[in-house]
């Protein structure tokens, strides 16, 4: 195995497009390196992005922010103004692992980790987030919920690496949240989760919703239904209720070691509307 | 001496709080735990295991990872002979597999190398071939006829014939007439529970260095629960004399009963003295899980019939264990520990054993009593629940008392059960008020404790400072009680001691580190020891005095005259008839060796409140007291943190931890990523309430406390998720689908 | 004479009786006649017993002397963790 | 395995070490350094027991590679202690029994301590939160609250 910390964007994507064996890119390394310790996987090489500049950089961005790709969950935890504007975003981001963990990890590395329980995914595709893709192409930009393919796949071609996420800019009476299921406190992975992005209306009714689930498909859902349930309420319980319901209709999970098929199904629609609930309070209390 | 027994004293250090002597070095890094030793030349060494639950080994060829640059050594059950004893067999069976591979990650070959990569990239290079067989890993499912076999011919001859060949042991117990007493009954329930396997789950993986040199001399360093135990099975496995192997314990990052057993020592050794130089072998945490530890599994069926005003008047509980591929005898502790609790008239036990393609059992924390006293527990109080009756004075009605014919057999002497039940009903956690969807459980539960083979020696230095040598491993803070111990006699400050953990040359046998043992038993010695060294210091001043020896007491540290007749000379101190030791007669020491009985049995009562989420099925647990039985608590921080520990590693047993097989039979979750032990944030403060009912069997009055505090969070917890959610849980864990499956059942 | 309590297991090496008598004035002689006289229960002694005096539990201690009211239980041999 | 030199500093004092691509930072650490008060629990960032800080945010170094270490700065349970002084929350761990086998204390240790940096009074559910991911066998974690909530307090006093 070689190990190259690349300085530029277009030194790590020369190396990944050129080389024929097997290639990772290290950001966080909190997945890369347990796979590397079982054995899952081998690279030949691993290139470390982290000190690339502006990798590390948050910078305001059109009334929104620019997340680089190697900014650590504690750091993210730490900006004050990505806090306020998409405080369901980080507090995703930041349920991924212990504190130890979240020194490390990384927004874009949970999305090309592709796990389709990443905790940072449901959020960011709620949120509407895009990433920004530097590859043997140039640029491009797109949308979060395009990435993953299926568990452990992405759609970014050889050579491509996610470079920052880009966070827009919100209306006044917004915000979002994120809840997951998980047996314990901490420490777990997701065993269904939910992101509620919401737009108010000057009368208090949710005007517009994003609505994403984890952990009940290959990859995160956007549950258009159930956010359209929510739209024009004040989300009464009868909605919540409806809500939830729209949410677990469009479930396709498994049954493995973390939960049942019934179990997602369900615990994915109360996820949905309690971290609604939260997102509505949230924007609600903007003034 | 007559002072074998308990006797009344006020303790002058003794029940205090001293920092322990091993503080800094545990806070600073400094100390050196199993993987932390080098050795000049080491090499390292991986095992390979099978990926198969069943398989025969057709083949195993090494010679190309034999090949491999930096490759020194690679052993298979080849390289080891057949023991002839049955336990033996099993034990060096279970670290490499002979014929069969009999559970996934069961050892076939282990390699030494110059480097850890080196002996990774050797185990891709061994070629085993398998012929792989059905497969069975739970226990109800081996008990059923046609069931794959997992070892034919280990049944015992207390086994019926016509049952599965995987039953290997079968034992029942109690006394009175089953069939009048529940007829007396005003109610009966009858439930029938299951638990998961569950891994003792210490942060420390097992780890060795091993040296075996060409004349036969050999050194172990490793985590262990018991050097001397260790070199037995060692030695015997690879045909060494004691005398000839050195066992050196490093300090244990916990053990919890899983470090009483060798898992790749003897490997370890063997890889050694075929390369001819040091090999280092660290298992891996997957490799721990999969095999090393795990408890027993269970599946039982418990029957309790209760008057309306909550007298049992009858109980029997069928119990069938798994301990994985092995024959093994835990499901006899549970089924006499089941009932223990209680004064019954007619109480019937059955259990038995049934191998499965799991690893082998090992002890874990008063093993087998858990899982039988959370039936129990749990029957009695559904029964409390169908009268409407208090749980806690339902059991203090029925609580077993001096005088009472216990369950399995014997008759109890003074023991703390009422007290403890009393405490825990006079608490004002009891009367606490509960929310919405909370419940609180109530359980008792009991343990046997036990003394074993126990050597201390104790040197009076002649500066007046005093060593205190003992053979088991401090698991949880012995060396402070011993050192308390001692001071406590010798009437010297606990600073002036320092107690260490001898080596297997250093010092007699003794047991290990098991069986809540420790303060108990080697506190003991350590008592005999120090007035052992005080009978030879008093003989010391009266030679200086001129008097008769039996002239002469211990008072306050230091040798006086007894009495008026004796002479007048002033006390003379430790320090100073050490300091003159050369000169009276040389060094001064007290040793005592004995295989102690008497510790006497331990109960203990937990309290627990929890909240569920009907809409998950999470259980969030909001207060826990424990009320436990110490006998004389020696250092009681640390005995707290006995009773701490245990309850969190029942709370977990009960909510989340179990080992999760697929339909291939491997384990799926052999990592603490998803074997899920308590965190932090998971718990509350665990309020801790330490009884004193001295033992009678020890000169403090001292109990062991390691065990029991394990014993009653299974059912403390099912009783309060139980009774929060208004449906009976049977099945451990209660992990939220579970619960949330039941409670959708419920409607 | 002795009278030995023996757990439900072993009565049937014992001519189905729940309680045996025996000649012992110590745990050594004990388990020695119990085996002489009932040769079904010397696998289950082999594999380890202990013994209850007066409630007091023993894993070994051939030397342990009975009385001739003591009461003597039969237990199988402890273990813990 | 080529092997990569790296330069760093640990505890404050300039390090130099050489090893293989793949080596963690905690091997680096253990096998390379002699610094084996980081333990090895899981290898895979679930229990803590490695925990170090780098450039001053608390990671497992089961999860950083030895090469990213280049220029970084280390501490480690072995730079805690000032000399012969021990840390308040050392030294409260000793006094309130908050370690029994202590093989899981040296993270433990390194993280109230980043914590307490962050935040001087935190709550016990903060605390609770904040050290979630150093597992603990043997206490219940009960005397690790008390001790770490013991020398926040004599922190702030001081």
């Amino acid at each position: 195995m070689q190990y190259v910390a690349a300085k530029t964007a277009d030194e790590a994507v020369a190396l990944l497009a050129g080389h024929s064996g097997m290639a990772r890119v290290l950001a966080g390394g909190t997945d890369l390196l347990v796979q590397l310790k079982s054995g899952m996987v081998e690279p030949d090489l691993v290139v470390d992005i982290k000190r690339i500049p502006g990798m590390k950089d948050i910078t305001p961005e059109a009334g929104g922010f620019r997340i680089g790709a190697a900014v650590s969950g504690a750091e993210l935890g730490e900006h004050a103004g990505v806090c306020a504007l998409w405080p369901g975003v980080v507090e995703g981001f930041n349920l991924i692992g212990s504190t130890q963990v979240q020194g490390r990890a990384t927004m874009a590395g949970n999305l090309c980790n592709a796990s389709p329980a990443g905790d940072a995914v449901p959020s960011l595709v709620a949120a509407d987030a895009i990433a920004r893709i530097h590859g043997p192409n140039g640029s491009r930009d797109c949308p979060i919920g395009d990435i993953p393919a299926g568990p452990g796949r992405t759609t970014l071609a050889k050579g491509e690496i996610v470079t920052s996420i880009f966070l827009p800019a919100r209306p006044a009476r917004a915000s979002d949240a994120y809840l997951r299921f998980i047996p314990r406190t901490e420490m777990d992975i997701a065993v269904a989760s939910a992101g509620v992005s919401l737009v108010l209306a000057a009368d208090g009714a949710v005007a517009s919703a994003r609505v994403a689930l984890g952990a009940v498909a290959p990859t995160v859902l956007l549950a258009e239904e159930a956010a359209r349930v929510i739209v024009g309420t004040k989300l009464d319980d009868d909605t919540l209720a409806r809500m939830a319901a729209a949410c677990s209709a469009i479930c396709k999970p498994i049954t493995d070691k973390r939960g049942t098929i019934e179990f997602r199904t369900k615990t994915a629609g109360v996820m949905a509307k309690r971290a609604a609930r939260i997102a509505y309070d949230r924007a609600g209390a903007k003034t | 001496m007559a002072l074998d027994s308990y006797q009344k004293r006020t303790f002058k250090q003794v029940g205090t709080r001293p920092n322990r002597p091993d503080g800094v070095d545990k806070v600073t890094g400094r100390a050196m735990y199993g993987a932390d030793a080098t050795a000049p030349g080491m090499l390292h060494a991986k095992v390979l295991r099978s990926p198969h639950a069943h398989a025969r080994i057709v083949s195993i060829d090494t010679a190309a990872a034999e090949a491999l640059p930096g490759v020194k050594a690679v052993v298979t059950a080849a390289d080891f002979g057949v023991p002839e004893d049955a336990f033996l067999r099993d034990v060096q069976d279970h670290c490499m597999a002979r014929e069969k591979a009999l559970y996934d990650g069961h050892a076939v070959a282990a390699v030494a190398a110059t480097t850890l990569a080196a002996a990774k990239a050797a185990l891709k290079l061994i070629k085993v071939q398998y012929e792989v067989l059905p497969h069975v890993t739970d226990a109800d499912e081996a008990m059923k006829p046609g069931a794959p076999v997992v070892q034919a011919g280990r049944a015992y001859e207390n086994v019926p014939a016509g049952m599965s060949e995987n039953v290997t042991h079968h034992c029942e117990f109690g006394h009175g007439d089953l069939d009048a007493g529940f007829a007396k009954a005003d109610h009966i329930i009858e439930r029938h529970f299951k638990t998961a396997a569950t891994h003792q789950g210490y942060i420390e993986p097992n780890a060795c260095l091993a040296s075996v040199t060409s004349d036969g001399k050999a050194e172990l360093w490793v985590c262990t629960q018991g050097q001397f135990f260790y070199r037995t099975l060692c030695a015997a496995i690879l045909g060494m004399e004691a005398s000839q192997l050195r066992v050196t314990a490093s300090e244990i990052g916990g053990g919890f009963g899983g470090k009483t057993m060798v898992y790749m020592e003897p490997v370890a050794l063997a890889l050694s003295r075929k390369a001819g130089r040091p090999v280092k072998l660290v298992l891996t945490r997957d490799e721990v899980f999969r095999a090393t530890g795990p408890t027993v599994s269970s599946s039982m069926d418990v029957k309790i019939g209760m008057t309306k005003d909550g007298r049992i008047t009858a109980g029997q509980a069928v119990l069938r264990y798994s301990g994985g591929a092995f024959p093994n005898t835990t499901v006899d502790m549970g089924a006499q520990a089941a009932f223990a609790a209680y004064d019954l008239d007619a109480v019937r036990t059955f259990g038995w054993n049934v191998m499965t393609n799991r690893p082998k059992e090992s002890a874990y924390r008063a093993p087998g009593a858990p899982l039988s006293i959370y039936g129990v527990e749990s029957v009695v109080d559904e029964l409390c629940q169908h009268f409407g009756l208090d749980p806690l004075k339902v059991r203090l009605l029925n609580a077993a008392t001096e005088g009472t014919k216990s369950s399995y057999g014997p008759t109890f002497p003074a023991i703390g059960l009422k007290a403890t039940l009393e405490a825990a009903l006079a608490h004002p956690h009891y009367s606490a008020p509960l929310g919405t969807n909370q419940g609180r459980g109530v359980s008792c539960g009991f343990w046997f404790n036990f003394g074993g083979n126990t050597c201390v020696s104790l040197s009076v230095n002649t500066d007046g400072t005093v060593g205190v040598t003992e053979g088991n491993p401090d698991i949880g803070g012995s060396r402070a009680s011993i050192s308390l111990m001692a001071a406590e006699e010798l009437g010297i400050p606990y600073e002036k001691i320092r107690t260490i953990v001898a080596d297997t040359s250093s010092l007699g046998y003794n047991d290990v580190t098991d069986g809540s043992r420790v303060t108990f038993a080697v506190g003991l010695a350590t008592i005999k020891a120090a007035r052992d060294a005080i009978r030879k210091m008093c003989s010391r001043a009266a030679k200086i005095w001129g008097i008769d020896e039996e002239a002469v007491e211990w008072v306050d540290g230091a040798a006086v005259p007894a009495g008026p007749n004796a002479g007048k000379f002033p006390p003379m101190t430790l320090a100073e008839i050490a300091a003159v030791s050369a000169e009276t007669g040389g060094p001064i020491s007290g040793h005592y060796e004995v295989n102690a009985d008497g510790a006497g049995v331990s109960f203990g009562v937990h309290l627990c409140d929890i909240e569920v989420d009907p809409e998950t099925g999470a259980s969030k647990v909001l207060r826990y007291t424990v009320f436990q039985d110490a006998g004389k608590a020696v250092h009681p921080s640390y005995v707290e943190g006995q009773m701490q520990g245990g309850a969190v590693q029942g709370i977990g047993w009960a909510l989340n931890e179990e080992y999760i097989y697929g339909a291939d039979g491997k384990l799926q979750n052999p990592g603490f990523l998803d074997y899920r032990i308590p965190v932090s944030s998971d718990l509350p403060m665990i309020d801790t309430v330490i009884l004193e009912i001295p033992n009678p069997g020890h000169p403090y009055g001292v109990r062991g406390v390691g065990e029991t505090g394990i014993v009653p969070p299974l059912a403390a917890t099912a009783n309060a998720v139980s009774r929060a959610v208004g449906v009976r849980m049977t099945e451990l864990p209660m992990s939220p689908p579970k619960l949330l499956k039941a409670l959708e059942a419920k409607g | 004479m002795v009278k030995v309590l023996l757990w439900g297991t072993l009565r049937s090496a014992a001519d189905g009786q729940a309680e045996v008598e025996v000649a012992a004035r110590t745990f050594k002689e004990l388990l020695d006649e119990l085996v002489a006289r009932y040769p079904g229960l010397e696998p289950q002694i082999r594999r380890g017993v202990s013994l209850a005096l007066d409630g007091k539990i023993y894993r070994e201690a051939w030397f342990t002397e009975i009385g001739p009211d003591s009461e003597v239980v039969l237990m199988p041999y402890m273990t813990g963790g | 395995m080529k092997t990569i030199h790296v330069s760093t500093t640990i505890n404050g004092d300039p390090a130099e070490f050489i090893c293989t691509p793949d080596e963690t930072l905690l091997d680096v650490l253990r096998n390379r350094l002699g610094l084996t008060g980081a333990k090895e629990g899981c290898g895979t960032g679930d229990c803590g027991a490695c925990s170090v800080t780098v450039n001053g945010r608390l990671v497992c170094s089961c999860l950083v590679l030895g090469a990213e270490a280049q220029d970084a700065e280390i501490s480690t349970i072995e730079g805690m202690a000032d000399a012969d002084t021990l840390h308040p929350l050392q030294r409260a761990f000793i006094e309130h029994a908050a370690l029994q086998c202590g093989i899981c204390t040296p993270g433990i240790l390194v993280a109230a301590k980043a914590l307490l940096e962050k935040n001087p009074d935190p709550s016990d559910e903060e605390l609770r939160y904040w050290l979630a991911g150093n597992l603990c066998r043997c206490t219940g974690y009960d005397k690790i609250i008390r001790a770490v909530q013991a020398a926040a307090a004599e922190m702030r006093g001081a």
